[in-house]
């Protein structure tokens, strides 16, 4: 197996690399503030990444450490700008659904593994002395240049969606202006349901209740899950 | 020549939906112009349509290429069978048209509506292309919902709703045995010409058994028979008296139309197989048709439920003709004439009593039977209308209903005695009601609020008397009829 | 196709006098004499040259029409009597819907010769349901009054109860031999043959009023008198005893059928008779005696001899026909029917002095054409057995005792005493059609010439039967037994009829309670007696009589009004209990499957839109439940 | 690289800029011009489009591929993306930026159309992403409205799951199979290569992934609130036009799979039976008129399955496919151009008696239901009649069958809201957009009807359509 | 270090993250939840690149497809939570349940 295989210090490491992944993971979903969360998942992207270097896919290992390191810095701007109590200062409930969620996430772990180690491998293992930059960079422009450009125009529709959905000024003034459909009558207000303002802060008073009724059932069985949720935040204002 | 009376019709509809400034009398006028245009081409066809024995079954043929990666194509033609329903639906039309109507409101689309269920029903019974067919078929569902729904009475959206939806359920189980059925031969076609001869299902008893249901039910649903005929009643009972008049005169019979084309003469073998089934739903359809009339309080669905009972009658006939028993040709092909005249007088007469019916909606807006009384003193012109159309119903000889009923009973006797039989119960049950109905109506006292009531029209009685006429006509010196429907049931029993 | 002309020219004539609108008594009755008149010559015309007629429908179904000698007799009485009864009509019948009234008679006589001239089963049964639908007009005729309509429903809808056998006959005779002829029936075996058989003689014995049909007779009565008159002599209920004598040629192989027909006509004539004599109803009197009559007819045609069954009909025709009409018009004049309440003989002499002939025929007068028919009707059942002829012997006498009580009581003379009723006598032209009735009954009664009977005998094809000069003794000792009591009744018991079981009237208590005083105290009877003997047996032999034959038509009577009337009732009832409940839960039934799975549709629907909780964590359970569920269909399928 | 392979699409992105950059240079009252550019560059691919009629093969390396089906595919977005088009200025006549949004609608049809022509499973992830991305834009696109980007984010948030279940079955099944060309995967299937759990797995995520692009169960959900609360133009556009490249996409998948293999068929089957049962039963009692449209839309996903559940075993699959997807694209359309034509007029209630004040718009509504519902002779019923043959003749009469009840609770709805239309009482006045609005409400009506005059040029070109790996 | 390992530890990441999707009201967290789930399908990528497929070069594009799906969704996402709560002033799913049924 090459540089990966053989030794027991790769074995070890992975090993560690992978505890850190699987922790930090699930500290994501378990710590009080959303920066502690962003860290603890950026830990697991970095750990992730690590094992794809021991894997000798530097560039992806790399790759990986970088955007999520930047990705996750974004995250956190996002949480100081927007959200409700960003440094966990208060305790807060954020979760619904909760055993459905736990079930599912455990039902996942336990039905992929399972399906693993039922599963015989084919053993093609990375041949010795392959150049694996070189082969991605041909393989980009080459077979796959297709695959490539449509990521590219993603990418640039992303930009311009992204922007066009919030961008607060633009050229004719503040973007929000006239984004709205015509109304019923020239006019007047548009069709359709009205909103309540002001709905679903979820920092707002730990609506502890709003953990889904345990769902014993299968999900998409009849029954009724809006039930679980006797006091939606619109249907209290 | 055919396709002709289809579209005639249908441009006359376009032309009034189109047209703004039609007032209502020239709509109407437009209106039984174009039917009775359609209904003269249809004329000349019967004239040049040769009955003899020789003669080939479909006659006055048109064929045009639409869809031959399907086997679709327009074709047109029709046999005895075919050229006596349209020429019937050709009468109704004219009167229905002609008889005033009843809820003014807009006029121009009324008569489009009607121009237009008239092209979809003679092009129903015209076509020789099981696509088409099975498009006209849907279309008529159309065509009677916004009839119904739109100037029906009070409440009369929940009856034609019931009525689309139950009858298109029918026409779906119709479109799923037509796949079936034109599945089965290559290259596939719907030319109905082609399935009669090649016979696609003989001999596969599960697939044929599956197919031939899927198309009983469609059909009796249409027809409607019992049990599934609930959405004759309420949607009687709330369409205008002209578009009852179609509904049963017209649309009811594709139901058995379709009967005697598809199954009975594409899948002979299977039919046959399964016609004692298909009779005992008959016989249950006459008399519970008749009892249950026998119990209504309401004019208008006394006379649906009566709808019932003959439709019996003619599937009964139509079973009977299709059972393959050695030996009883003569009777078989007796009943399925009868069958097919029962169609054609049938049309006749209830057409009438839906007219009459409506009129007395016009007049008094309730169907109650108790609400009325000695209107003989008042209507007398009524009287003696609904006098012969009621007699007709309850198969008076010298009228139409007796020819029909007669030979249905005749021919089926040889086949299902017992069914025919007890069946016969059902022409006693039948008089009882008629009667019943005309004493209540007519006869006794005048209730103080009908004082005022206005007996028939000019127009009302040149409507009905036509319709009468026809239905003496037949009833009296049927052979001009027979000769017509006899070449086609010879030809499908014999051949 | 000239004998279509037979039926037709009536039948058209008819509707178009019905629809005419009303019209001048004269000209009416001009219309009548030209319309029947043609209708007559041209049954004379048609006989004479032995018309044929077919009307080919389709190949199979031809309408054809022939004269056999049964026929051609019964279609020239059918228009000389219905153009007496329809003239008289003319004349009398009250104004109002008087043209409707002709012309529906005329129609009905059209009808009737449909059926007479009929040669195969589908043009008999045309004309028979077409006469029956004229029944009903006819019948409903006053129809303002709705039990008359009621009525009209009543019987007809009996005798289409009867016509469900011609349909049988029918469907089994074309069954069996791929066409309608009367030809046919002949060559029939088996069960077919017994359906044929027994189809028609059931159809002919509900128009013909026998028992069990019987009381749709009575409530015919309802239409006016002129109708009864055609109806019982000449047209429809007549058209029963034709067509069975009609077809007794082909009909007497079927097993069982003359037996049958015998114990019909038996049990009818006895039942009729009895019932009868209770009648105080004029009418329903003359009812009850045309079902008795119409029992003689059935036991000859099932003696085998249907040609002195046309014969007694047609000298039937002749008599009942004036005695409707007398009835009528003593009704008119007495304001009543109530046999009590006539005795109109000073105030009608005319009438009651036409009525008198023909009363003779109903008695069975020696000498009277009616008593000739009668007395050939014993002779031909003393050949099936002596005690059948003594039974219809028996009924001969019963046909006495009511026509002398209604002779006597109707045209009776009253008290001085009485009071004197302001009746004007009809006119002479009101009296034409009874008076021509009446010179046709004395015509024939030249049928007591054997020259006369024989060339009757000859024109019918058939010879007369033999019968012992003992029988014809004693018949007349029957006869005139009747009179007898039938005087003894009028005398002293003038009110018995009352207690008709039809009939109710304040006197009605009297007879009751003599029928309990005879009937269950007979010792007291005795002890009353042992003073007067003589006219204490006379008497007690009469009332003894008199009460037997009262029980036993209050029996017959019952089972008429109670069983069979209530059987029909009950049909009825039950008929409608099954339309409503039909219609009320079998409806709900039929129509709850479609509705009811449409409801639940809507509410799965409902349930399933709740599903869409506008919460996407719940979608988000959807997405991951569906991957478990489409992984495990995966699975399962592998 | 055989760029000509893919003119069309680059015409599509060449329009695109173009209309990006005049939007961004063009005065306020131009920026509808955008709405031109867009439509040139539509009728530009079109006309290359159909240069490359009659070609099947693969290009780009197996990425891409050429054949009918994708051909025709694409040729309906394009035409669908064209009538969107139509409805969108009269639309956004108060939204000052409206030029960016035809940008967009630009690119999210391109991501249909590589959805069509994807021949590879990463293509086929890439171009799911580039469908997505662009359409949680066009759903949320009027800021100021709080059901659009409630729409747009509820649909981002099912998208986002979907996206990451779909690229994590290609994982799965490119590890497992080792390749991720159809062509390879057909073979190593054929093979019998690789079947496993895992591989289950990975089928099961990537089928689900694409049943979002669908609207079908069980990523479905997306679907009402979309076509309820995006912009009528982008609910159009996204209630059909994704669909069809996503039908495509999946039809491709399936035929990948031998019948014998997994029974895949059967699970499409389900999927049918589940989504077409679920969209109509949900609509049933729907008083939202654009709800309704969308519940019908998730019915008519189901339908759409059943075509694909009979690829392979019936020759006319295809054909039917196609046909459907066309039919139903024109019903849908039609149906939202009356609704935009109304300025959105969504509560049923509003629609009573509509033949009156507005009778070429209720009309058209009308005949779209009937479309929708598949009574002839619309366009709708060959869709609908192709689709039952097709499936009768696969040997799935079952689902015939389901359909066809399903077809009759559907019939509920669809005359309920004809009966407001045509028999309720109106009340008030009914504004109306514009003429380009009306403009299209009378195309979209014709287009129904007349539809029905080139079927048979439609079923043979269908029917000579090939859909790659074969 | 084996495939079976990798996978297992993948899947570990993936049911983390799907517990996080599912269980988590705040949009971010939610996201975060599936970025944790990417995670995983990210390691497989890399897992399978190794093992299975002889470092065929498809299997790195992969991985950076991974991550292109990772960045675009992230990127569309924030976009539409800025939207969100300009307009609606909700960051939670709770906040969004307008249209439902």
């Amino acid at each position: 197996m090459g540089r990966i295989g053989g030794t027991g210090m790769t074995d070890l490491i992975f090993y560690a690399l992978s505890a850190l992944a699987i922790w930090s993971g699930w500290r994501v979903f378990r710590v009080d503030s959303m920066i502690r969360a962003t860290f603890a998942l950026m830990v697991s992207f970095i750990s992730v990444g690590g094992i794809a270097v021991l894997m000798s896919a530097d560039y992806i290992g790399v790759a990986t450490v970088f955007m999520m390191a930047v990705e996750m810095m974004v995250m956190g701007l996002f949480m100081v700008m927007f959200m409700m109590n960003p440094a966990g200062l208060n305790p807060m409930q954020m979760v619904h659904q909760y055993k459905f969620s736990i079930g599912a996430g455990i039902m996942g772990f336990v039905g992929l593994t399972t399906a693993v180690l039922l599963t015989n491998f084919p053993d093609n293992p990375l041949p010795e002395n392959r150049d694996t930059l070189r082969d991605l960079g041909i393989e980009l422009l080459g077979g796959s240049m297709l695959i490539f450009e449509t990521a590219g125009v993603t990418l640039l529709a992303t930009m311009v969606g992204a922007v066009a959905l919030s961008s607060r000024r633009g050229r004719f003034g503040d973007s929000d202006v006239g984004a709205a459909p015509p109304g019923l009558h020239p006019g007047g207000e548009p069709a359709g349901r009205k909103v309540e303002k002001g709905g679903g802060h979820g920092g707002h008073g730990g609506h502890g209740g709003h953990q889904m009724m345990a769902e014993k059932t299968k999900p998409n069985s009849n029954d009724d899950p809006h039930e679980g949720h006797g006091n939606m935040p619109e249907m209290e204002a | 020549m055919l396709t002709l009376a289809i579209l005639i019709p249908f441009i006359g509809a376009m032309t009034l939906a189109f047209m703004p400034k039609i007032e209502r009398e020239t709509a109407r006028i437009i209106a039984v112009g174009t039917s009775s245009l359609s209904f003269l081409l249809l004329l000349v066809v019967w004239a040049q349509f040769d009955t003899g024995a020789g003669a080939p079954a479909f006659q006055a043929l048109t064929e045009i290429e639409w869809i031959p990666s399907l086997g679709v194509a327009w074709r047109v033609g029709v046999d005895g069978m075919s050229l006596a329903l349209s020429l019937m639906s050709g009468v109704l039309f004219i009167a229905c048209t002609a008889w005033p109507m009843e809820n003014p409101e807009r006029p121009r689309a009324y008569y489009a509506w009607f121009l237009f269920l008239e092209a979809v029903s003679l092009g129903l019974f015209l076509v020789l292309d099981l696509l088409i067919f099975y498009v006209f078929f849907d279309l008529s569902l159309v065509g009677m919902f916004f009839l119904i729904g739109r100037w029906g009475h009070e409440g009369s959206q929940r009856a034609a709703f019931k009525f689309f939806i139950y009858t298109l359920a029918g026409s779906l189980a119709i479109l799923l045995a037509i796949i079936g059925l034109v599945l089965s031969v290559d290259p596939i076609t719907f030319d109905m010409r082609a399935l009669i001869e090649a016979q696609p299902l003989a001999g596969m008893d599960l697939r044929g058994g599956l197919i031939l249901l899927g198309f009983v039910v469609g059909f009796a649903i249409k027809a409607p028979l019992f049990p599934v005929h609930t959405w004759l009643p309420p949607a009687h009972v709330m369409a205008p008296g002209p578009a009852s008049a179609i509904l049963a005169g017209v649309l009811l019979k594709m139901g058995t139309y379709g009967l005697v084309r598809i199954p009975f003469q594409m899948m002979r073998e299977t039919f046959a197989d399964y016609a004692l089934p298909l009779a005992i739903i008959a016989l249950a359809s006459i008399i519970w048709g008749a009892v249950v009339a026998l119990g209504q309080t309401d004019m208008k669905r006394r006379i649906a439920y009566t709808s019932i009972n003959h439709m019996g009658y003619t599937v009964m006939g139509i079973a009977a003709a299709g059972a393959l028993l050695n030996g009883s040709e003569g009777a078989r092909e007796m009943a399925l004439t009868g069958a097919v005249v029962e169609m054609v007088a049938h049309g006749l007469i209830t057409g009438a009593l839906f007219l009459i019916a409506g009129g007395f909606w016009t007049r008094s807006k309730t169907y109650e039977l108790d609400a009325f009384g000695g209107l003989a003193n008042v209507a007398p012109r009524m009287t003696v209308a609904a006098v012969i159309a009621a007699f007709a119903s309850l198969g008076l000889p010298g009228l139409a209903g007796f020819v029909a009923e007669v030979q249905i009973f005749v021919g089926t006797f040889a086949v299902f005695p017992w069914i025919a039989a007890i069946g016969l119960l059902g022409i006693l049950i039948t008089a009882a009601l008629f009667l019943r109905l005309l004493q209540q109506v007519f006869f006794g006292d005048l209730p103080k609020a009908r004082e005022g009531f206005p007996d028939v029209g000019l127009r009302e009685g040149t409507v009905l008397a036509a319709l009468l006429s026809l239905v003496i006509l037949i009833g009296v010196y049927p052979r001009w009829l027979l000769d017509l429907i006899g070449s086609a049931s010879s030809a499908m029993i014999g051949g | 196709m000239m004998l279509w002309l037979l039926p037709l020219v009536p039948i058209l004539a008819g509707a178009i006098i019905a629809t005419l609108g009303d019209r001048s008594r004269l000209s009416l009755g001009i219309m009548t004499v030209a319309t029947l008149g043609t209708t007559l010559l041209l049954a004379l015309l048609g006989v004479s040259q032995d018309w044929t007629a077919t009307l080919v429908w389709t190949d199979v179904i031809r309408l054809s029409a022939a004269f056999v000698p049964v026929s051609a007799a019964v279609a020239i009485m059918v228009p000389t009597v219905a153009l007496a009864v329809v003239f008289h009509a003319t004349q009398n019948e009250s104004k109002s819907g008087l043209a409707r009234l002709i012309g529906l008679m005329i129609l009905f006589t059209g009808g009737m010769e449909l059926v007479v001239v009929a040669n195969d089963l589908l043009t008999l049964l045309i004309g028979w349901e077409l006469i029956g639908a004229c029944s009903w007009a006819l019948i409903s005729h006053k129809w303002r009054k709705l039990d008359n309509p009621q009525s009209g429903l009543y019987a007809f809808v009996v005798t289409r109860t009867g016509d469900l056998g011609l349909f049988a006959a029918l469907m089994a005779l074309f069954t069996a031999t791929g066409s309608f002829d009367y030809a046919g029936i002949q060559s029939l075996g088996g069960p077919l043959q017994w359906i044929v058989g027994f189809g028609i003689l059931f159809s002919a014995a509900s128009k013909a009023g026998q028992v069990p049909f019987s009381p749709w007779l009575f409530r015919a009565m309802a239409g006016p008198t002129s109708v009864s008159a055609l109806l019982h002599a000449a047209t429809l209920v007549a058209a029963g005893a034709y067509l069975v004598a009609r077809l007794h040629p082909q009909l007497a192989e079927v097993p069982g059928f003359e037996a049958t027909a015998i114990a019909i006509g038996l049990t009818t004539a006895l039942a009729g008779g009895i019932t009868g004599i209770l009648q105080n109803h004029a009418k329903r009197l003359l009812a009850a005696s045309t079902s008795a009559q119409l029992g003689f007819m059935f036991v000859a045609i099932g003696a085998g001899y249907p040609s002195i069954a046309v014969l007694h009909m047609i000298v039937h025709a002749t008599f009942k026909a004036p005695l409707f009409l007398s009835a009528g018009i003593a009704g008119d004049a007495a304001g009543t029917y109530r046999l009590d309440r006539l005795r109109l003989g000073r105030e009608l002499p005319v009438v009651a002095a036409l009525t008198i002939i023909a009363i003779a025929g109903l008695a069975g007068l020696v000498g009277s054409g009616g008593g000739w028919s009668k007395e050939e009707i014993i002779k031909a059942s003393e050949h099936t057995g002596f005690w059948l002829a003594l039974t219809v012997m028996a009924g001969g006498a019963l046909s006495a005792i009511y026509a002398t009580r209604f002779q006597l009581l109707a045209y009776g003379r009253r008290d001085k005493d009485a009071d004197s009723r302001a009746t004007s006598a009809p006119g002479w032209v009101a009296l034409i059609g009874i008076a021509a009735l009446t010179m046709m009954t004395l015509t024939l009664s030249l049928l007591w010439f054997s020259p006369v009977a024989e060339t009757a005998a000859a024109a019918l094809d058939t010879t007369l039967p033999k019968g012992s000069t003992l029988v014809f003794g004693l018949s007349l000792l029957f006869v005139f037994t009747g009179i007898a009591i039938g005087v003894y009744l009028v005398r002293y018991h003038p009110a018995l009829g009352a207690t008709g079981p039809a009939a109710i009237a304040s006197d009605w208590l009297g007879l009751p309670k003599l029928i309990d005083i005879v009937l269950v105290r007979p010792a007291d009877a005795i002890a009353v007696a042992a003073a007067r003997m003589d006219d204490r047996v006379v008497d007690r032999g009469i009332r003894g009589t008199a009460a037997c034959g009262d029980w036993l038509a209050r029996t017959a009577a019952k089972a008429d009004d109670r069983v069979v009337d209530r059987g029909v009732r009950g049909t009825a009832v039950f008929g409608d209990w099954l339309a409503r409940v039909g219609n009320r839960f079998g409806e709900a039934i039929t129509d709850g499957i479609p509705e009811a799975s449409a409801r639940l549709t809507d509410m799965i629907g409902q349930d399933l839109r709740r599903l869409q909780t506008g919460l996407s964590h719940h979608y988000y359970a959807y997405i991951i439940g569906g991957v478990f569920a489409i992984f495990a269909i995966l699975v399962v399928g592998a | 690289m055989p760029i000509g392979d893919l003119a069309p699409e680059i015409a599509i992105i060449v329009a695109a800029v173009f209309a990006l950059l005049f939007a961004a240079l063009a005065p306020r009252r131009l920026q509808a011009g955008s709405a031109i550019i867009a439509l040139a560059g539509i009728a530009v691919a079109l006309a290359l489009l159909l240069l490359q009629l009659g070609e099947t093969r693969f290009t780009f390396s197996g990425t891409w591929a050429l054949d009918g089906a994708s051909l025709w595919a694409r040729v309906m977005i394009l035409l669908a993306t064209g009538f969107c088009i139509m409805l969108s200025p009269d639309w956004f006549r108060t939204d000052p930026r409206h030029g960016e949004y035809y940008a967009i609608l630009m690119l999210a049809a391109l991501g249909a159309m590589t959805m069509a022509g994807a021949g590879d499973l990463l293509q086929l992830v890439i171009a799911v992403l580039l469908s997505s991305v662009t359409g949680y834009t066009l759903a949320a696109w009027h800021r100021d409205w709080a059901l659009s980007v409630e729409a747009g984010m509820k649909y981002f948030l099912m998208g986002a799951l979907a996206n990451a279940l779909l690229i994590t079955g290609i994982v799965l099944i490119l590890g497992l199979l080792g390749t991720s060309g159809y062509q390879d995967i057909a073979i190593a299937l054929k093979l019998g290569k690789g079947l496993s759990p895992l591989l289950f797995v990975g089928f099961a995520m990537t089928i689900t992934g694409v049943a979002f692009k669908l609207g079908a169960v069980p990523a479905h959900a997306w679907l009402p609130d979309v076509a309820e609360g995006a912009p009528v133009p982008s609910a159009a556009f996204l209630t059909v036009v994704p669909k069809i490249g996503a039908a495509i996409a999946l039809a491709r998948v399936v035929q990948l799979v031998p019948p014998e293999f997994m029974n895949l068929r059967e699970l499409i089957a389900v999927l049918a039976v589940t989504t077409m049962t679920l969209g109509n039963l949900a609509a049933l009692r729907q008083d939202d008129l654009r709800r309704l449209i969308g519940w019908s839309s998730v019915a008519q996903a189901g339908y759409l399955l059943m075509a694909i559940t009979v690829l392979g075993l019936s020759p006319n699959a295809l054909t039917a496919l196609l046909a459907f997807v066309a039919s139903y694209a024109i019903g849908n359309l039609a149906a939202f151009s009356v609704v935009a034509h109304l300025r959105g007029r969504t509560a049923l209630g509003d629609y009573d008696g509509l033949a009156v004040r507005q009778p070429v718009a209720a009309a058209a509504l009308v005949i779209a239901f009937l479309s929708l519902v598949g009574i002839p002779p619309t366009v709708g019923f060959f869709g609908k009649l192709t689709l039952f043959i097709t499936t009768i003749e696969g040997g799935f009469l079952w689902l015939a069958v389901v359909a066809a009840a399903n077809t009759v609770v559907s019939l509920y709805f669809y005359a309920h809201v004809m009966g407001r239309v045509y028999f309720g009482t109106p009340t008030g006045d009914v504004a109306v957009l514009g003429r380009l609005s009306g403009l299209a409400v009378w195309v979209a009506a014709i287009a129904l009807l007349l539809s029905v005059i080139p079927v048979e040029t439609a079923l043979s070109v269908f029917d000579m359509s090939r859909l790659l790996p074969l | 270090m084996t495939l079976t390992a990798i996978l297992i530890v993948a899947a570990a990441l993936f049911g983390i993250g799907l517990f996080g999707a599912l269980s988590q009201k705040s949009f971010v967290m939610l996201m975060m939840g599936l970025e944790m789930m990417l995670n995983g399908t990210l390691l497989a990528a890399v897992g399978f690149w190794a093992f299975t497929l002889e470092g065929a070069p498809k299997g790195q594009l992969l991985a950076v497809l991974v991550m292109a799906v990772m960045a675009v969704e992230l990127a569309i996402g924030f976009a539409l939570v800025v939207a969100v709560y300009r307009k609606r002033q909700a960051d939670v799913i709770e906040g969004i349940g307008t249209m439902k049924q």
